[in-house]
Order: structure tokens, then C-alpha cells, then sequence
């Protein structure tokens, strides 16, 4: 990841977001590309902003403790700095193994 | 030492995997081998369907990967990890360690497969006998205290 | 569940050992191996001689096995350790168990192995390269340390 | 196991005695069937007595704490009373696995 982050002049930047598990299903999609405000700081303030967006994402960050968080495939928790991630992901607690 | 990392659909050999890493050495003392398996005792059950996130999987396994060797003398690391629908009785992951001595190489996949039950972002949801489809199966907080056992 | 306990000349097949344990069923969860090989890190070892005392390895190892199936849930447990001439990259002793979950499997291996190694009737020779004889293997303190991990 | 010792007028008992590794090496047999005396209590007891019949036994038993006993094909300690075993066996600590 050597670009930086496209930046707009009204202050948002473009970022994928990904989902899995039953918050893919609530979301209704795997993933999208989205401009986010730039004064989005931590994962806990992408959570609250996609909520006011629709009924699906309220529907899949209702209990927000229990979706996790990774940035650039690396796992982030509520308070983590958005940085420059460029792929941002929501998924339930992992169930592997 | 590098470890081996697979994100795969198909099936895996125990014994491949051990003889690719084995054979033709006699600096390995000690191999420890973990295998998962789809279990059904209810009788209930069609599949397990595991999703996966592509990319994000193979790097936190590669990352778990790397803190064994660290922490570990090792001599040979796989983790394998299937994804998609994988029915009762069949294989679903497998951890391989190889060490001179047998404390590293049990200690060594313990945490493997403590750290890959919280780490790797895998989910399962079953498909049931009867053709409908099961919930999404919920983490366990005891494989969190399992995970929470190595950083004491 | 009745243990599986073989004391052998001739090699063995973990692929089969594992496929006679756990082809057909869907209550096994974890299978973990423990397969301990003949190393030689010097280069100047030509083989291992093992001797044993027949009648009480097998006595020994499953007087072990049977403590482990009464600490632990599980669903299959396999010993087999050899005997005779090994040359190093050779497998000398294979546990395998199987349970519906990982924690009672890896810690079955581990026991099963502290105590093979401190209590099953077996004695460890060098035939070196250069073709003389080598000493016995001299027992470790830390095996007898491992062992008694699991009476705390 | 189930016949009886074999005892004899005079106070003994026929046992089979097995050694192994350089215990066996040292006695310079790898097993025998003796008369031992029935008032051996002990394992240590039988040792010391063995020690007394020649050098071979001596050399064996050196170390007595470095000498492993089985009775029966089963563990004992040093103190551990001989019961009516039937086959007594001396070997080093073991080294297998």
C-alpha cells in the first residue's frame, strides 16, 4: 500500500469496506467503496457514522462489543486510528480452527 | 525456518505434509501434529460452511506463524486451514511443529491452534440435514482463555 | 474406549494409525500425534539400539494409557514405540489421541509422553559411524521434571 | 500369576531375576532363576544380598540408587516389600520415547 489515500478537497477519502458472517448478512452486501470524512478518527467513530447511514448497518453494529474490526488485514480494536487503512473490515467474533 | 501457510479448499494429507517436512533430516527429534475435524454427534448435521476473509487469513496465520518461531526452537511450522463446505468427519485444519526436543513442539502447536481459534477470521455456519440452513456458530470465550494462556 | 498399544520392531504409518481411529465416525473433534524420530545432530551416529523388557513395556504403557483415558474424555488413544536398530530420520515412538475437543487431546499426548519417557521399560545405545559402540543414553532430569507436572 | 511360590524346607523361594541395559551388561547375564532366602524383606534388601554373591552383582550395584526394580512388570521402590513376585527385574533409569 505505497499511494496515499485519495483525498478530496471537502475533506473525505475513499476506503473499501469489507464484511463477513452475519454482519455481511445484516449489511446486506460483502463489500463497498465508500468516501468517508477524513475526521472519522478511530473504528468506534466509522461504526457510529455507517449507523446513521440505514436501517441494515443499525441492524448489523447493534451490539457494537460484539463485531470486531481489521484494517488492512491486520485486527484493530474500537479505539485503533483509522490511519490511512485503505480496506476496512467488519466481521463477528472468528470461529476457525 | 519458514513456516508453510495454505489456505485451501481441497483436503490435506497428514502424512504429506510430514514427509515433505521430515524426510531426508535427522535434526528433528519431535513432531507434533493438531487435526481438526468436523464433528456431528447429533447426527444433524450436512456440513459445516466456513467463510473466510482472502488475504486477511493467510496474513494472521503468517503473523501467529512468526511469533511461534520466535518464541519456539523450531525446525518446521505448517498451518492448514480449509474453507467452504466441509461435511462430518472430514478435516478442517492442521497444525505440524517440528523441534529437537518434544516440549517445543507440543508447546509450539498448542498456541498455534489457541491463536488460530481467535485470530484467523474464519466463521462457520451449519447446514443441517434437513436442508435448512443453521445459525452461524458463536465463538466460545473459553478459546479466548485458552488464547490468553500464552501472554502470562 | 479401549487403548491401542504396540511394541514393535518394524516401522509404522501415522497416516494409517490416524485412519484406523477415525475413518467413519463424526464425534472425533481433535486428533493430536506425537512422533518421535532418531536424531543425529553430529552426524557421527550410525544407529540406535533399543532394548526393552517385553511383557512389561506393554504392562507399563498401558498401565500409562489407562491413567490418561481416566483423566481425559477421550475417543481413541494409540502407543507404539519400537524397538531394535534405528537409524537417525527414523520414527521410534508414535501417541495419537483423539477427542471432541482440542484441550483434552494435546494434554492426553503431553502426559502420554512425560510418561513414556520416564516410565516405559526402554534403554537407549549408540552404534556409532565409525563402527564402535557408544554408551547408554543417560535418563535427563527433565524428563523425570516433565513427568511430575502432571500429579501438581 | 496365580500358583503359589515355590517354597523349600530350609527358608527359600525360587524368583527369576531380568536385567537390562548396562545393569545386565554387568551382572553379565541377561536373567537367572534363583533360591533367595524368604526373610528378604525389601527390594534393597535382595540387592545387598546379591551384592554378597560376587563381584559381577557388585559391579551391577554400585550405585544402588542409580539401579531401577521392577516386580512383576511392575514399578518399585527401593523400600517396596518383594510379595510373593515371581520375576524381579534391575535396570537403569529408562530412556525410551
Amino acid at each position: 500500500m505505497t499511494a496515499a489515500p485519495a483525498m478530496t478537497a471537502t475533506g473525505t477519502r475513499t476506503v473499501k469496506l469489507v464484511y463477513f458472517a452475519w454482519v455481511r448478512e445484516r449489511v446486506g452486501i460483502p463489500d463497498e467503496t465508500l468516501d468517508i470524512p477524513t475526521d472519522l478518527a478511530t473504528v468506534t467513530d466509522l461504526v457510529r457514522w455507517l449507523k446513521a447511514r440505514g436501517e441494515n448497518y443499525q441492524a448489523a453494529f447493534a451490539r457494537e462489543a460484539l463485531v470486531r474490526a481489521a484494517l488492512d488485514h491486520v485486527h484493530a480494536k474500537p479505539g485503533s486510528p483509522l490511519g490511512d487503512a485503505r480496506e476496512i473490515a467488519f466481521f463477528p467474533p472468528m470461529t476457525g480452527g | 525456518m519458514s513456516p508453510l501457510i495454505r489456505i485451501q479448499r481441497e483436503d490435506f494429507s497428514l502424512q504429506d505434509e510430514i514427509d515433505a517436512l521430515s524426510v531426508g533430516r535427522s535434526d528433528i527429534g519431535a513432531v507434533v501434529s493438531f487435526t481438526g475435524l468436523c464433528r456431528d454427534e447429533a447426527g444433524t448435521l450436512a456440513a459445516l460452511e466456513l467463510e473466510h476473509y482472502p488475504g486477511m487469513a493467510e496474513a494472521e496465520i503468517g503473523r501467529v506463524a512468526e511469533a511461534a518461531v520466535a518464541r519456539w526452537p523450531l525446525l518446521g511450522l505448517v498451518a492448514i486451514h480449509r474453507y467452504g463446505l466441509i461435511r462430518p468427519g472430514e478435516q478442517i485444519v492442521l497444525v505440524l511443529t517440528a523441534s529437537a526436543h518434544r516440549r517445543a513442539a507440543f508447546e509450539a502447536a498448542d498456541f498455534m491452534m489457541d491463536y488460530l481459534k481467535t485470530r484467523a477470521p474464519f466463521w462457520k455456519r451449519e447446514h443441517r440435514a434437513d436442508g435448512t440452513l443453521g445459525g452461524w456458530v458463536e465463538a466460545k470465550g473459553e478459546d479466548d482463555d485458552a488464547a490468553e494462556r500464552w501472554s502470562r
